[in-house]
């Protein structure tokens, strides 16, 4: 069965990385619609300063553990904003779910999506409908879930990522009510929240990785 | 079309921003060495004296850099442009505030900072240093009366930072610092109106957009979207918009005082805010409220930002009190 | 398309500045009734102390009016948005602050103020009040060095202004008052760089135009055009530009010791003016030149105009020991 | 002979302040190519002024002497500027030199220009050639002073402003050497100096009110 090693991990991890560069104005431009504008800019330095952690890492010696913890640690010192300690909670409780692991198969991969909607969940307190990046992260961890044991890890992971997608397009139609946008009451409908679409473009990301790598079944 | 900036690699800008900072006012302040975002007063924190830091994302100078200094804050985390630090420099701060009695936070109630700041708080509590934290929650357009607590900080923290930067210097407790903290919050009233946006360093297009005739009251410090968005009017018909909201929350009584801040958000000249400060004495003149001290200029801006805001602190003895204590910090001096 | 200020009826707009200018600074000035463009300090004037008068175009705030005050100007005489005071508060200044002494007329080089102060200045002579008048000609890119004396005078008032109203403040002879402004004045160099234009009140246009990509080197306090127009460059880049032609007139010795000045023009933020002071801190320590103190953030703006400007002030002992002298003024407070 | 009263007097400062008013945009943005874009405010301000102190005057009470006296202080009054001492000082001489006058004729609007032009050239040390307002006024002078003993009022107004758009046109291809625009050397060449034009402007209207109060004859 396919799995990703550690240094495919990593690669992973750059791939993400390239897609957040690529859209630093299309972020700003969406967060701008509701709040303040940065999140294209914080995204993209926080996984750059992954990229930069992650190259420092020999991935002959390095778990996907400490590979999801050095992504924490270094996004999170990097950013901070809203999406540092999300991701960097998220990251941390990957790492926790894959310790024994020394790669990770598509059944790995459904775990590490759950674990970080649960530190998402945890470090925000914010619940689905609230219009934020959960509202594209738990469809995901859904899909993620429901898919039938014998799943391919592409497989997996496009399903992911089309989840991801839809509840990334249904905060359009949502009224804020964590975060920044909160204070806009019934003006934030009709914007994409910004945190939702990067969540949307990282897994699509991780998905178009995990095919090229290992080709789409 | 991008907006022009005198800036180098935006990668870089708050590590040069801060090279300059320390440059201009080696006197006043240090950098952490092992975490050079956390930013303290030389002569500020002592044995026995609570400590306060304050901090949040960049922009917004002289907020926070610039009020960090001996009677008001002690230390200031900073974040990249309009995102708030992690938890690092705070920690840091906090470390090397502390005088035993304790660390007060205080900064604008905004998701990310408050996420941040409480992991900075936790670990803080993991080295034996308590830390208590208060919101400032002065933006009255930001949300409904009932929702207060939910409010957004901005240019009001001037007055609030300055009221719990006394208590601290005057050697209070613990409780009192924080109850002095709350209070100041709590008497502490801003409502702004913005005529145009800015750019962040990175993306250089404007954070927002605004017809050409048109301005937005309520607009958030970061250009978060306001409550009313209309065509822009004569500076005391804004003026008085903007002060009949605090005045009706306030609800001053004949011979109270209050301070006036009239605050530039960057790019509004001090001619446009003196004769803003002009309508604020003759509607708080009319209604026989005193002034006991105003300021007028640049406090807490949002880089070049065009628009201002007016804040009312609703003083009482002890407000007046703290509010005079003098304080010596590298942008801002009092008493 | 007009640019969106706000405020009232243009025709009373220094009128209402001024009405709030007093409302805030009600300690430090007050307005000769029978002439109210003429500001004077509450502390500063007295008996056997030459006064100084300062004065020009609105629009430059803090300068003139926030440099008002007990050790700095004793008055200022206030014209419309850039444009002269005619000669009558001029006038009025000088009989309110004269001491018996005389009093110093200083003021930027241009040709409207010199005609309404000499004006003022002979009117004074007829009621027995000596004035001498010494100009700033600070502005590096105005004229070639050989023609110093016509030179504008720009943001480096602060720093002329400031040493001599301290030896105004030290009770200082006539004659020695007057060799201290011209030694301060000939020891002071600034060159601006400006990003984008300001608007008049009266005509919400903007006062020159400049391309989406250009900078223009040199351009006056009230859009006067400049002396090199380009591509924007990086905040380094710029800020050498700027430095070359100052150290090159100045041409510093090793060890020699200088005062900062990094002002803003109006909506440049104190993020850009730190991220190049740190850059004339570098220049500065490789040539082995100490910096005495720093200043920045808006000292002498062009209303809402983008851009900065540097100014270096050589100092030797004696004017060291000027700008360290205490002052407290409206807007600025030292010492 | 055609002759100013007083009444017509103000009304033909009246009728220059009009003028300045509605050429504010116009002369503002002349004197930005080379100065600092407010000559235009300057000049209206000035006249407004004007006008406001003439309205208190009584003409019957008041010779012409007494009316340009009155426009000296109160156009210096308020706005200073270049253009406050200069014009204050053109309207002194013109005062002096019509103080026996009861009405203006043509010779002694002939003194007026004349007197106008000594005044500026005392105030502001510039000469001819200097790209400033002298550049309009001294051929208007000349015009006055040339135009032969029975020339009609009306006719030597319009010989004086004509002499006064060709002095404005002429500034375009001058160099400055006085005032703000003097900085600029080479720069300066190519733009009509506003301080000409509002002189061509005022000396127009003039001319047009003559022209209407007394045909153009
Ligand atoms: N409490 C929360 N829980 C989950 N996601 C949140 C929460 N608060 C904000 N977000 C997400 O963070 C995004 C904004 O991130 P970013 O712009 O980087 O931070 P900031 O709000 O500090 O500027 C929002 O679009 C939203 O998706
Ligand atoms: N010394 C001078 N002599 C004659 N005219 C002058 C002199 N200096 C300036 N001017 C005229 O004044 C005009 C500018 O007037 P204005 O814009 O009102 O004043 P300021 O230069 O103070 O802004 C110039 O265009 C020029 O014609
Ligand atoms: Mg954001
Ligand atoms: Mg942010
Ligand atoms: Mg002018
Ligand atoms: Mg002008």
């Amino acid at each position: 069965m396919n799995s990703l090693s550690s240094e495919q991990l990593v690669a992973m991890f750059n791939a993400m990385a390239d897609s957040m560069k690529s859209s630093i104005d299309h972020l700003c431009e969406l967060d701008g619609a509701i709040g303040d504008a940065d999140h294209g800019v914080t995204m993209s330095l926080g996984f750059e300063a992954v990229r930069g952690a992650l190259a420092e890492l020999d991935p002959q010696q390095a778990p996907p553990t400490v590979v999801f913890n050095t992504a924490a640690k270094s996004f999170l010192a990097a950013v901070g904003a809203s999406a540092g300690p999300l991701y960097a909670t998220a990251f941390m409780r990957a790492a926790t779910a894959v310790k024994e692991q020394e790669t990770l198969d598509a059944a790995a991969m459904a775990k590490v999506v759950e674990a970080m909607v649960d530190g998402i969940r945890h470090r925000g307190k914010a619940e689905a409908g609230d219009k934020t990046m959960l509202d594209a992260w738990i469809p995901a961890a859904q899909a993620a879930n429901q898919a039938p044991a014998d799943t391919s890890l592409p497989e997996l992971m496009r399903q992911v990522a089309q989840a991801a997608n839809a509840g990334a397009e249904s905060t359009i139609g949502m009224q804020a009510k964590k975060g920044r946008s909160a204070k806009l009451g019934a003006r934030s409908v009709g914007h994409m929240d910004a945190g939702a679409a990067s969540t949307a473009l990282l897994l699509n990301a991780a998905s178009q990785f995990v095919v090229t790598t290992f080709g789409s079944h | 079309m991008k907006t022009k900036k005198l800036i180098n690699n935006p990668d870089n800008i708050i590590e040069e921003m801060l090279e300059g900072v320390l440059a201009a006012h080696p006197d006043h302040l240090y950098q952490i060495e092992s975490s050079p975002r956390a930013i303290v007063a030389k002569n500020g924190p002592r044995q026995g004296k609570v400590g306060l830091m304050i901090g949040g994302g960049s922009g917004h100078e002289p907020t926070f850099l610039g009020f960090v200094g001996k009677g008001l804050a002690d230390a200031a985390a900073i974040g990249n442009v309009f995102a708030s630090p992690p938890p690092d420099p705070a920690l840091a701060c906090a470390k090397a505030i502390d005088g035993g009695e304790g660390v007060l936070f205080m900064y604008g109630n905004y998701a990310g900072d408050v996420m941040n700041f409480d992991m900075a708080a936790e670990m803080a509590a993991m080295d034996d240093i308590e830390v208590r934290t208060v919101l400032t929650t002065d933006d009255v357009a930001s949300a409904p009366i009932e929702n207060r607590s939910e409010r957004r900080g901005v240019a009001g923290n001037f007055f609030i930072f300055k009221a719990a930067g006394a208590a601290c210097d005057k050697m209070l407790s613990f409780d009192e610092c924080e109850r002095v903290a709350i209070k100041a919050n709590d008497h502490t009233y801003t409502m702004g109106v913005a005529l145009g946006p800015c750019s962040l360093p990175h993306t250089l297009k404007p954070n927002f957009e605004l017809g050409d005739d048109e301005m937005e009251i309520g607009l958030g410090i970061h250009g978060e979207p306001g409550v009313e968005r209309g065509k822009l009017r004569s500076a005391d018909e804004v003026t008085d918009a903007l002060l009949d909201r605090i005045l009706d929350e306030m609800s001053p009584s004949k011979g109270d005082r209050v301070a006036v801040l009239v605050n530039s958000l960057g790019s509004t000249s001090l001619m446009e805010l003196y004769v803003i400060n002009r309508r604020v004495k003759q509607r708080l003149d009319d209604i026989n409220v005193d002034i006991h001290a105003s300021w007028v200029g640049p406090y807490c801006t949002s880089l070049e930002m065009a628009g201002a805001s007016i804040t009312l602190h609703h003083l009482d003895g002890e407000l007046t009190e703290l509010l005079q204590h003098p304080c010596d910090c590298a942008m801002f001096r009092a008493g």
